[in-house]
């Protein structure tokens, strides 16, 4: 066929090509170029599931071999399916993860790899990215740029330290916290939205804000008075009955703290709100397209308002994870840059939530797989595993996602009748 | 119900938009309001609907003054709007542009869809409109985007509705629905304000008209009136609509397409094997409603398009897959169609958009230096040259109005040394003088032995300044006919009726 | 004359009250969580006067580490007191540099998070030919500090071809090329190349003499040439985007990419040269840091250069001129605010509130009057950098 | 005597007075020291270092320290500049190095170096005895030399245990033989990813870990003690003070001497006893230990707590070479 191919088509073909071509890579590398008769031992159970999985013990070679023809197989589909022009996202979908078996099965030769824990260490690291992406999420879905998600994550995490540790209530932290988030997103709101300041520079101006803010607090009340000031307790884990127990399934998803009970349930809600319900319909509606929406009627700059404030609860409680949630004592700018994670993993993840939660689970990942290699053993230099979780970024957002169209409003401050 | 409008007056700054204007729109009356461009039409409208808030003036309803502020209060009012940019969410569906801000909610707050899907499907067979209620809105040609502005006004049971110019992107044919849709509104009670530029429309339609001139009301008259009278009304003067065109010698095809193919990046054909030549001295239009791929097309003959087959030859070279630059450097003119997104950089000086294109070339480079003053004075030559009205030629170029605007790509697009000029709907939005101004230059540049391709919807246009004329439905071009042919025959071409001409 | 001076004033009168606010603000955290004041709050009149008493010293510590310090004279020259004003300049250097980096990208349209990678680069490449090579003085700097910025160019250039070839963001691969180059240059610092000899630390040998940049005010002051080569930065940056042909299609791009391209400029070209550009400055900044006043290379040297770099730049509005003087004040608080920290016990952080301050309020006039309750004063519109869609 | 105080003044390294790891030290024991009073300076870059050496010359300061190997060179030069004021460098010899590398001590400066492998080899000893899966562990926040000599001497005393004993017992995380790679957090902030990091090795079945990198092990700490899964060794000071949860898992602490080495050179400048000779903390001179076994005391057994000492005798004595 002749036919002239778009864009996103050749993009796509050159994704299965090069899909095909790592398949063929894994199976010729890992699969029989590689010596050795080392076995590799994936682990399933982490705590006392109902069904204790038994561990799957195989000869490295033969695994990687059996993974790679899975993906070879599946890259085969993708062609079909290519030419056929219909959806290659299954197929390849199988097909990356037949290579990244492939990949850890070889990685892992004579050692164990706890699958459950990969994923469940995956999704601790990724549960700040969540928060914080989907606070950005609401806030530019509303056509508000939010930079400012590491200022909101920041303060809150430190006034639920602070907040927990004075009333020794790991509950109070929790509840200060979004209270915290959404004291920046009012700060975020209010100028952006009533003093029309451009919102990239005010995300900037407001992380560098918080961030000496905290430091400088930090020093002042956490420090000389640490047994007081920052001594927050954690939640326990919350095994949730039955459902913990479920092999693979439990430990990851029912036996967490609470946070991410709550987190989970932030997503289904905003997933199911953002595309489902009047709210959506009108938020979507002034990220996209403000006059319109106030030709029909939408208070605009109202709803934006309340958009950023709901964003800032959201952040807020990601905030808390830190603290009450996971670490306990607060620590000079212990969120570490996870705010700009979270708003590459918005971008990255198109605007849409499932998309970012995606996006920062890839993230979260990598990271944790980079880790576990390093823990088992890879004679890669340090430095270089810890790139991992950014390059493999970098390679997402260059080879799969391409360009992304921001909501047509977003960072366009709305001023009726105004000179736009 | 009735709308009446007493003294409004609307200033921006020093400027007044409008000027103590008052109107009344009877109870089922078609009340159509003319103007030129600028003259405070849409000013007004924004103001009844609540878009705008007015200096003074009252707005009164079935005799009762409202206060109307937000376009709520309009809504709750009875009164309808179909704005002169739409006003649609062009990533939403029919369905949810319909719904939006009059949502009911379900269980759990799940949105009620399907009502309005209903709804939708029962005005459309009210109306005989054809609209899918689950399209997104931005993959509909505009006709149907149209029409999902005024199905949403009668879902809402607008009492009084306010057309904007709604006729300017449709098909002689799809005006023709239009106008049969108003008048079964008017039969059911509605009132209707209809704002068009097209005299002959109003004298069909309306019950009543109004001439506003600079913000002021200067006539009303009755649709009895002649389209001489109307025009000059409009516009303070005599006008003369038609330009002179003088027959003359067609040279040799100059610019061929050969089996031309542009595609969108979903891979769809857009444009569809298309042929045609354009000559020396020759103005070939390109006619077809907004969306049958003209906008493609044009955008392809200077490979601005991802994706295109097949050839052109411009003077017998091949520049099919050259660059945007070499294409232009070749001898193509061109004037894009949104000059705000696609011609000039808004915050750049009229005379940094005048080099746009030139910057890097001698006189206004010096090696990698820009020569500031060549720049300055070549700018002050063009300005002077085609009449570009502003106070410096370092004023940005966003200050400017549409049609000095339109100038200034214009006098860039044609300063290079050309061959063919292809020019996307070069007059939309301009006023009667800008337009005068354009389709002069066009038919100087035809009269200097250039091949001229003009892409345009406005049939008076395209019959005016054609030689031959190409009609583009669905990617395709139907046909290519003389410009002698009638208004209704290309009008039936346009809307995809392929009435292939013996002399074809 | 007299109409001129009205007119001055006038036009300085927002930025006046902007910053005014912003010392206000910072003043009254200084003074609220000082226990000394606070201790004092039964009687509201020795409160005020020691809440301003304290946040009075603070400031005046500010200016004493940042301009100048009578005390530093004593039993030296009259000289020796401007030695907080050369290390305000230390500071500003790199600043600059990499506020430049930030602030053409912004003329460009892009948004450049990624100055703290490219510095990186810029100052591994200035440091291996600082320390590795011996060649004659003069060339020396030049072939090192050329080393950085090529190094540096193609870290940053690359940002602007993955872009131009598969629209990947910018802001995200900045974002992620920063942690790379971080985890880079602790790997270089290791290899044997960087080590010294016999030694395990991660740090690099110190580059030679003839690598060095000259210092400017004796041995004593450590203000050196690299300031020069930052304001020529800054009038290169300046002329690059006015006079040249290849700034009019950065300016053209970034403020409508798409008539650009219709008119037949390469966009993918402008990206990616941008980006090398900005990626060259950034370096620069690397690269003058080690020849100018670290010598040897380590794995802090970045610091927060290139992230302070984005609100130097925004608060300068993204001109030169405006780039140096905000880079010029915020190495002023930071200079001072050591001194602050070391003569009054106020934390060096204080000084970032101040600076966060400052750039909001310059970014919204229309605050400034709300709070002021001005009517309407001649303001240039405040910086207005782009949404994600370019 | 009862002189007058002296002024000690602490250049601090990146990463803040509160780092809980060196910075923190070396600010906790000037502090304690009865004969100076003290202050410091923070360092938000290594651009940060000279100034600072500077500000405490003009303020007269009696004797500057430097905090960590990053600030050595800055040091040394404001030494040969001012030789009547001491100075003292943590975590570096403080010499004077030429182009050539040839290094000549300072007389004004006191380089404090700590062979911190003496003691983590005790910890690494106790470990593996402690351990019942056979496996331990160790990480770090960031591969600095500082670190990663913690992870040797961890990594050498297991190997000396399984030597001893004919024991298979592996260590995760760091190998001495392959010092390229290891496990790390990558920074000294990351708790919460140094927290799944001490998971996953829990998953690897290791039951004794040590995380090195100031407090990014508190909330591994923490969530050992609920899980019950291993036991944990603190680094720098004992972590019994310091921790408020864990306490009850803590196996050791692979105490350094920060603290006591400034408080001791402050000492030695206020009595006149300042030299530039190197110092050297060891388990001889008590620089460096490990601390008590606190709550778990019981658990240790006591054959074990023997050989634990032994060990330190024989390194005292220079019988057993830890490198
Ligand atoms: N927000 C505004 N600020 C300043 N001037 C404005 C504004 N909106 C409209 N104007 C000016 O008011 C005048 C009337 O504009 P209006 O849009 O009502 O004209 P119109 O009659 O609808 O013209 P057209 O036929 O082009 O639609 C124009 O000159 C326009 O420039
Ligand atoms: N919001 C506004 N603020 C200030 N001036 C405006 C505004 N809108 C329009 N104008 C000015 O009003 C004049 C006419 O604008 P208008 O938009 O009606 O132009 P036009 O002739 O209809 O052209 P087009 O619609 O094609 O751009 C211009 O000089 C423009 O600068
Ligand atoms: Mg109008
Ligand atoms: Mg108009």
């Amino acid at each position: 066929m002749s036919e002239i191919r778009s864009n996103v088509e050749k993009r796509r073909f050159r994704g299965v090509i090069v899909i095909t071509g790592l398949s063929l890579f894994s199976l010729l590398y890992f699969g029989f170029l590689s010596p050795g008769k080392a076995k590799t031992t994936f682990g399933f159970v982490l705590n006392n599931e109902w069904v204790l999985i038994k561990e799957w013990i195989i000869a490295s070679a033969t695994g990687s071999k059996i993974f790679s023809g899975i993906s070879l197989v599946a890259s085969l589909l993708a062609i079909l399916a290519y030419r056929k022009r219909i959806q290659v996202i299954v197929p390849v979908g199988v097909a990356s993860f037949g290579i990244l078996m492939s990949f850890i099965t070889w990685a892992a030769s004579g050692k164990f790899i706890p699958l459950t824990g990969l994923l469940q260490g995956a999704l601790l690291l990724a549960v700040p990215l969540i928060f914080g992406s989907m606070s950005g999420l609401i806030c530019e879905r509303s056509g508000v740029i939010n930079i400012a998600i590491e200022g909101q994550l920041l303060a809150s995490a430190f006034v639920s330290g602070v907040v927990a540790s004075l009333t020794h209530k790991t509950v109070w932290g929790l509840i200060a916290a979004p209270i915290a988030g959404a004291a920046i997103s009012f700060l975020l709101a209010t100028f952006a939205i009533k003093f029309s300041v451009d919102q990239v520079i005010l995300g900037f101006v407001l992380n560098v804000l918080v961030i000496g803010l905290t430091d400088f607090l930090y020093k002042k009340l956490l420090v000389p008075y640490q047994n007081t000031w920052n001594t927050a307790p954690t939640f326990n884990k919350i095994e949730l009955p039955i459902l913990s127990k479920i092999p693979i399934l439990g430990p990851i998803f029912f036996s967490q703290s609470i946070v991410v009970y709550i987190m989970f349930a932030i997503v289904a809600s905003i997933t199911y709100a953002l595309f489902k319900t009047k709210w959506g319909l009108r938020t979507r509606a002034i990220g996209e397209h403000p006059t319109a929406a106030d030709t029909v009627g939408i208070d605009v700059n109202k709803l934006r308002f309340k958009n950023v404030m709901i964003a800032g609860l959201v952040a807020g409680v990601g905030g808390a994870y830190y603290t009450v949630g996971s670490v306990g004592a607060f620590g000079k700018e212990m969120t570490a840059g996870a705010g700009f994670i979270a708003l590459a993993a918005l971008i990255f993840g198109k605007w849409s939530p499932i998309g970012a939660v995606f996006a920062a689970l890839l993230f979260g990942f990598a990271d944790n797989l980079q880790s576990t290699l390093t823990i088992i053993g890879v004679s890669i230099p340090s430095e270089f595993m810890l790139m991992v979780p950014y390059i493999a970024t970098i390679i997402a957002v260059t080879g799969l996602v391409g360009r992304v169209r921001a909501p047509a409003a977003d960072g366009i401050p709305y001023l009726r009748g105004g000179s736009h | 119900m009735s709308l009446e409008l007493r003294g409004i007056t609307k200033t921006f700054g020093s400027f007044t938009a409008n000027d103590a204007i008052n109107l009344r729109v009877e109870t089922g009356q078609i009340h159509a309001i003319l103007g030129e461009n600028g003259a405070g039409k849409s000013t007004l409208m924004n103001i009844v609907y609540g878009l705008l808030k007015a200096d003074s003036g009252e707005i009164l309803v079935d005799e009762k003054a409202v206060n109307i502020t937000e376009p709520s209060d309009a809504l709750s009012a009875g009164i309808g709007m179909v704005h002169q940019h739409f006003m649609l969410i062009p990533v939403f569906t029919v369905a949810e542009n319909i719904v939006l801000g009059h949502e009911k909610s379900g269980k759990f707050g799940a949105l009620d869809i399907e009502t309005a899907r209903l709804a939708i499907k029962e005005v459309s067979k009210d109306f005989g409109f054809e609209v899918n209620p689950d399209a997104i809105v931005e993959t509909l040609p505009v006709g149907i985007q149209q029409k999902v502005e005024i199905i949403r006004a009668l879902i809402y049971e607008a009492k009084v509705l306010i057309l904007d110019e709604p006729t300017a992107v449709l098909t002689p044919q799809e005006t023709d629905e239009l106008l049969k849709t108003m008048r079964e509104l008017k039969a059911k009670g509605t009132s209707i304000i209809f704002i068009t530029h097209k005299l002959r429309e109003v004298r069909e339609v309306a019950d009543q008209i109004t001439i506003i001139r600079r913000g002021k009301v200067v006539g009303a008259v009755s649709p009895q009136t002649s389209e001489g009278e109307l025009a000059s009304l409009m516009v303070g003067r005599a006008v003369d609509l038609a330009p002179e065109k003088v027959k003359h010698e067609i040279g040799s095809p100059i610019l061929v397409a050969k089996d031309l193919t542009v595609r969108n990046t979903l891979g769809a054909a857009v444009v569809n094997k298309v042929n045609f030549h354009v000559s020396a001295g020759e103005v070939l239009a390109v006619a077809g409603v907004q969306g049958n791929g003209q906008s493609e097309l044009a955008r392809a003959l200077i490979n601005l398009e991802d994706h295109i087959e097949g050839s052109i030859l411009l003077d017998d070279k091949e520049i099919s897959g050259a660059s945007i630059y070499d294409s232009l450097h070749a001898g193509i003119a061109f004037i894009p169609e949104s000059r705000e997104l696609d011609g000039l950089v808004g915050s750049f000086s009229i005379a940094e958009n005048l080099i746009l294109d030139l910057h890097d070339q001698a006189p206004y480079a010096n090696g990698i230096m820009l020569s500031a003053g060549v720049v300055m004075a070549e700018a002050e030559k063009r300005a002077k040259e085609f009449d570009i009205r502003a106070q410096s030629v370092s004023d940005a170029v966003s200050t400017l109005s549409g049609g000095n605007k339109q100038k200034v790509v214009i006098a860039r697009e044609l300063s290079r040394p050309v061959k063919v000029l292809v020019a996307s709907q070069p007059t939309r939005g301009l006023d009667v003088g800008s337009i005068e101004f354009v389709h002069e230059r066009i038919l100087a540049e035809r009269d200097a032995g250039r091949g001229v391709i003009l892409f345009s919807t406005e049939l008076d246009e395209v019959m005016a300044l054609a030689d031959r004329i190409a009609v583009m439905y669905r990617g395709e071009i139907l046909d290519i006919v003389d410009s002698n042919v009638t208004r209704e025959e290309l009008g039936l071409l346009m809307a995809g009726v392929a009435a292939k001409k013996a002399s074809a | 004359m007299r109409n001129s001076l009205v007119k001055f004033g006038q036009a300085i009168k927002l930025p006046g009250l902007s910053f005014g606010l912003a010392f206000t603000l910072t003043g009254l955290i200084i003074a609220f969580s000082d226990a000394k004041v606070l201790s004092k709050i039964g009687s509201p009149l020795t409160f005020i006067k020691s809440a301003v008493a304290t946040a009075g010293n603070a400031y005046l510590a500010l200016f004493q580490g940042s301009i100048f310090d009578i005390n530093l004279t004593k039993g030296h020259n009259f000289f020796q007191g401007f030695y907080p004003l050369s290390e305000t300049i230390v500071i500003s250097t790199p600043l600059i540099l990499t506020g430049l980096s930030v602030a053409l990208a912004f003329k460009s349209g892009l948004f450049n998070i990624g100055a703290q990678g490219q510095f990186i680069f810029g100052a591994i490449g200035a440091s291996y030919v600082g320390f590795h090579f011996h060649l004659p003085i003069v060339i020396h700097v030049i072939a090192a500090a050329l080393a950085g910025m090529v190094l540096a160019a193609i870290w940053g250039g690359a940002v602007g071809l993955l872009k131009a070839k598969t629209g990947a963001h910018e802001v995200i691969l900045t974002i992620m090329m920063n942690y790379i180059a971080g985890y880079f240059i602790l790997w270089t610092l290791k290899t044997s190349q960087f080590l010294r000899p016999g030694r395990i630390d991660p740090i690099a040998p110190e580059v030679n003499q003839s690598a060095r940049l000259p210092l400017l005010a004796g041995a004593n002051l450590r203000i050196h040439a690299g300031i020069f080569i930052a304001l020529a930065a800054a009038v290169f940056v300046w002329w690059l985007l006015t006079k040249t042909t290849i700034g009019y299609k950065f300016r053209s791009v970034g403020a409508n990419s798409a008539a650009s391209k219709t008119a037949g400029i390469s966009v993918p070209f402008v990206l990616t040269a941008t980006m090398a550009i900005c990626g060259a400055l950034a370096g620069l900044g690397g690269a003058v840091q080690v020849l100018g006043s670290e010598h040897a290379l380590n794995a802090d040297i970045a610091g927060s250069f290139g992230f302070d770099a984005i609100t130097v730049a925004l608060l300068g509005r993204a001109q030169p001129l405006g780039t140096v003087f905000a880079a010029l004040l915020f190495g002023a608080l930071h200079a001072g605010g050591r001194t602050m920290q070391s003569s009054t016990g106020v934390p060096l952080d204080i000084v970032l509130v101040t600076q966060a301050l400052i750039v909001l309020f310059i970014a919204a006039p229309t605050f400034v009057r709300f709070v002021f309750r001005l009517k309407k004063i001649n303001s240039s519109a405040g910086l207005t950098s782009k949404g994600w869609n370019g | 005597s009862q002189a007058a105080k002296i002024k000690l003044c602490l250049a601090l390294d990146t990463g803040g007075v509160d780092d809980r790891s060196f910075n923190e030290g070396a600010w906790k024991g000037a502090q304690a020291s009865t004969v100076s009073t003290a202050e410091y300076l923070p360092a938000t870059s290594s651009a940060d270092f000279a100034p600072n050496i500077k500000k405490f010359v003009d303020k007269g300061c009696d004797l500057i320290v430097g905090v960590g190997f990053a600030i050595s060179a800055e040091i040394v030069k404001s030494a040969k500049a001012n030789p009547k004021i001491k100075y003292a460098v943590v975590d570096d010899a403080g010499q004077d190095c030429d182009a050539n590398w040839n290094c000549k001590n300072v007389p004004n400066v006191k380089g404090l170096t700590f062979q911190t492998d003496e003691a983590a080899f005790m910890a690494g000893y106790l470990a593996a005895g402690m351990s019942k899966t056979g496996k331990v562990a160790t990480y770090g926040g960031a591969p600095y030399p500082t670190v990663t000599i913690f992870m040797d001497g961890y990594a050498r005393g297991v190997a000396y245990y399984n030597k001893q004993k004919g024991k298979n017992v592996q260590v995760l995380g760091w190998d001495p033989a392959n010092p390229k790679s290891g496990t790390f957090v990558g920074n000294f902030s990351d708790q919460a990813k140094a927290l799944t990091i001490s998971k996953g090795f829990e998953q690897q079945g290791a039951d004794v870990i040590l995380p090195v990198g100031g407090s990014l092990g508190a909330p591994y700490a923490a969530e050992s003690e609920k899980s019950k899964k291993s036991l944990t060794i603190w680094v720098d000071s004992d972590g019994y003070g310091l921790l408020t949860a864990g306490k009850s898992i803590l196996l050791t602490t692979v105490v350094k001497e920060i603290g006591a080495s400034i408080k001791s050179v402050a000492k030695d400048v206020a009595s006149k006893k300042f030299t530039g000779d190197k110092y050297v903390g060891t388990l001889k001179n008590k620089g460096v230990s490990i601390a008590e076994y606190h709550d778990l005391s019981a658990r240790v057994p006591g054959s074990l707590k023997t050989e634990v000492r032994t060990i330190r005798g024989a390194i005292i004595a220079g019988t057993l070479k830890v490198n």
